[in-house]
């Protein structure tokens, strides 16, 4: 069996509004993107670079 | 091209008030071949008879009352002899004049076809205007708006008994006015009759004035009209309304079953706009009306109705759209993108921001907490006066912020504002509640010094745990 | 506790001004001892010689101004016969004074220990003040702020010749005035005597009006002082005053190289600030001013000097720290949250807002078009008249919104307005800069109308390819 996903930091993502916005939008969590920003941050190319790859639908 | 094809269109917009026309102009930026039908003139309500017109004399008013000010408090010995109404509504009347000859130019700059006529629907795709029949490759979008609603039995006479359209076209203003309707019109109109020095009484049958809005805002309003020496009867009703010679004798029973009778000059019929369909044939079209008379989409994402290709923009529309120019403007723009094969972003009517341009002004956008309550948040609400900050007390006009969140945590919900400037103040919220931000997101940001924005600010510290003077 | 053992302290704050209780005000608020040392008054320049008594004043004068618009555009019949000065000061005193109990109580609840004397620092974690020793066992924060920078050889006697702070105390405003230094301070006072009906000449050294600001501000703002009938002199140098019985007489060489002299009752030196150090005992601490006397932080992040423990907040700072009281406030609860074992965010000092209260107003946040350019941005503009809009016909007054963005996309890099209400305009493109927004994410908020601020709302479209009007 597959192992269980790593814990989660129970600290939310870091990443401005317009860029939680747009990951909403693009129906991407962003507890699954790769932060490349300073401290942690998840940015706008983070989120596209998430989005890039055709999503496997829900 | 010859006239016939020229009777075919990629989209033809019934209507030329601000849906009617933002739809035609980014409709034509796009491409499309557009013919626009107004009856009347382009620009509608909003221009002609509605925003603009009021907030022109609403400017004239600020500066009357800044004239008070300016002498009751800071020393500047001025006297306010009169005002010359016709000199003030030339300037309003110039100020809209320059106003629709720039829509105008917009329109045919942009190429748009404009014909003036009533439009009557025919079909799905047609529409007869001016004794021709136009066809729509595309779609039709009707953007007829709205008027003021009357009641029955009491019908305006354009000198005691007024509607909004008609208090712009009197030749003065009274010395006393009955407002009838405690909405944002009636409010507006209150307050300007009250800096031009008429005696005003304002009547609204709900329990509060704006009462779509929070009631935070409905009691700061409500105080600072009385302080004006506006009486507001909310939770009141007209019972009867006689006219005689010089005015109108208008019977009110109050909130508390008192009935009192008031003696104006003027009763000004502020209960509300419903929308325009009258021989617009859209039973031809295949559509109905709802029970309150607007046309409903059936797709509120493209703003469609059940007939493929027939879109609504505008006051037509049903709530939640909330019957503001903005909205319309942005309802248009999403119809145009939806035309010319776009699939643009929705409009999330809770984030579109509303006011009221009395003194006090308010300004809001979001929810209202009771609407948040309503929707099962834990609410949590951090308010502070204008005057806790020091610009707030170089104003000297009370008025306050209120913010609505949720105690677990998430975006900011509502954002409520009363007081001077707030109409300008709002787009930092829209931001806020539009983009889903936090609190704290919002409290790293610390507002310029000194400005009644501070205050926005210090809420938002305060409910991100990073206030100096407040815990939540 | 035995007052010995109070001689010791967490924080010692030296400095009640802006920073200084920001500081110490945050810092109790995390459960740290705080002593705060002032020697004259909390609240500081600020308080009670910049921000807040300048802008009640330019507050009354933007009312004056409002008299003379109502008068010319508005048909409102009213005439300004004078100005009280003295009770337009009681007004603006009063305001100042409430603010000062309004920080003192605020104080005083946090626990903070205010100890009002001149401190001196006689190590890296003691000061002497008031003839008592004392300790901090966290860290020091020097908060000692600025003051008028004066020129060699030209000493303010407080009547003919004055800086910004004797300005605030002259007993009345004279009927001349050259003000030199188009800083946001000089461009202020300009503005508020010009309100006042004085004749104002504006004097500044370099080739234009506010240098720090993008130039096509300062092109939009000269010519608004212009219309008002001040004499603005860009790149003019002042080579002489000599004072007299009731003025100074100024020379003063131009642009063009034209020697003018100029009689004005008063002269208003305004040609920048200087850090306040002297008898600090920076030495004793182990640390030295910079070659501008300010005292460097070695570490931006956490405001730190070199010598741990000791932090810098406020006027002090060298730039990029800009020598404005919201900044010195975000510095202080940053430093606070560093010294109470926090790693808060640093101070982002492009998005840092900055507004001058003239008439018209400025206000910017972000990139001027040359910064973008000169860090390799290839540079998108977008501008509009505020006069673009219906509010802005209404305010007629001009003003414009500039926004500056990257052509190959990215966050929008700097806001640029100039016009009325635009302190309370500002608090939005902060937002948007400070979240690094794109103009696509601001383009779906529609603005409301009719306001000003739907100028920023239609350049924002426009960039982001959404606009009606115009294309990039
Ligand atoms: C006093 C007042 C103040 C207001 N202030 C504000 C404000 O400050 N801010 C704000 O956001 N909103 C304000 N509003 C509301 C705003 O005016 C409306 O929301 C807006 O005008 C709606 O635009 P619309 O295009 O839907 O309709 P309208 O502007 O009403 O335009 C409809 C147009 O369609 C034309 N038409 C109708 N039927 C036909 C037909 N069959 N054929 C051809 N043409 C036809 C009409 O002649 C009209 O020009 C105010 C309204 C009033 C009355
Ligand atoms: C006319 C004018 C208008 C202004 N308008 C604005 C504006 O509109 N917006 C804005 O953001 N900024 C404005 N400013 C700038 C603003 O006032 C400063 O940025 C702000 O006051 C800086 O705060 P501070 O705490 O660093 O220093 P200060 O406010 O200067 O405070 C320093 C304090 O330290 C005390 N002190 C100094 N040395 C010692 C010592 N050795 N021992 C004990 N105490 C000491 C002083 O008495 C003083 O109270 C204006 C400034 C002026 C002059």
């Amino acid at each position: 069996a597959p192992a269980p996903p790593a814990p989660v930091s129970a600290e939310r993502p870091l990443a401005k509004p317009p860029v939680r916005k747009l990951a909403k939008d693009l129906g991407i969590d962003l507890a699954t993107v790769v932060p490349t920003g300073p401290n942690g941050v998840v940015t706008r190319e983070d989120i596209r670079a998430a989005a890039a790859p055709p999503a496997t639908l829900p | 091209m010859s006239a016939e094809e020229r009777d075919a269109a990629d989209v033809i917009v019934v209507g030329g008030g601000t849906g009617g026309y933002s739809t035609a102009l980014r409709a034509a930026a796009l491409g499309l071949d557009v013919l626009l039908v107004e009856r009347d003139l382009v620009g509608g309500t909003c221009l002609h008879r509605g925003c603009i017109p009021s907030k022109a004399m609403l400017h004239a008013a600020e500066l009357v009352d800044g004239i008070a000010e300016a002498r009751e408090r800071w020393g500047v010995k001025a006297a306010l002899e009169a005002v010359d109404w016709p000199a003030l509504t030339a300037t309003r009347d110039d100020i809209v004049a320059r106003n629709h000859r720039g829509v105008e130019a917009h329109l045919s700059h942009a190429g748009v076809r404009v014909v003036r006529a009533e439009a009557r629907l025919t079909g799905p795709r047609s529409v007869a205007a001016g004794g021709r029949a136009y066809t729509a490759a595309r779609g039709i979008v009707l953007a007829t708006g709205s008027r003021p609603r009357l009641l029955p039995g009491l019908v305006p006479d354009g000198r005691r008994v007024v509607t909004s359209d008609d208090a712009l076209f009197a030749p003065g203003l009274p010395d006393s006015v009955l407002v009838l309707g405690g909405g944002a019109i009636g409010v507006e109109y209150a307050s300007l009759h009250r800096s031009m020095g008429a005696r005003v009484v304002l009547v609204e049958a709900a329990d509060r004035l704006l009462p779509l809005e929070d009631a935070e805002v409905s009691r700061q309003l409500g105080r600072g009209l009385r302080r004006r020496g506006i009486e507001v009867l909310a939770g009141a009703r007209m019972t009867a309304a006689e006219t005689y010679q010089d005015g109108v004798r208008v019977t009110v029973v109050t909130a508390r079953g008192e009935t009192r009778v008031h003696e104006v000059a003027r009763l000004l019929v502020a209960v509300g706009r419903e929308p325009v369909t009258d021989g617009l044939g859209l039973e031809a079209a295949g559509l109905a009306t709802d029970a309150r008379g607007h046309v409903a989409p059936a797709d509120w994402a493209r703003l469609e109705t059940a007939v493929p290709g027939i879109h609504v923009v505008g006051d037509l529309l049903p709530p939640p759209s909330p019957g503001l120019a903005h909205a319309s403007f942005a309802e248009g723009l999403l119809v145009a993108e939806v035309l010319a094969g776009g699939s643009p972003r929705p409009v999330d009517y809770p984030a579109v921001p509303r006011v009221t341009y009395s003194s006090p002004q308010t300004a809001s956008v979001g929810l209202t907490e009771e609407q948040a309550r309503e929707r099962g948040h834990d609410v949590v609400v951090n308010s502070m006066p204008l005057t806790a900050v020091a610009k707030g007390m170089v104003h000297g006009q009370g008025g306050s912020v209120k913010v609505v969140a949720d105690r677990s945590g998430g975006p900011v919900l509502g954002v409520h504002l009363v007081g001077p400037h707030v109409s300008e103040m709002i787009a930092e919220s829209q931001l806020i509640v539009g983009w889903e931000a936090e609190p704290a997101d919002v409290a790293w940001h610390i507002h310029p010094h000194p400005t009644l924005s501070e205050a926005v600010g210090e809420v938002f510290l305060t409910l991100a745990g990073r206030g100096l003077h407040q815990s939540v």
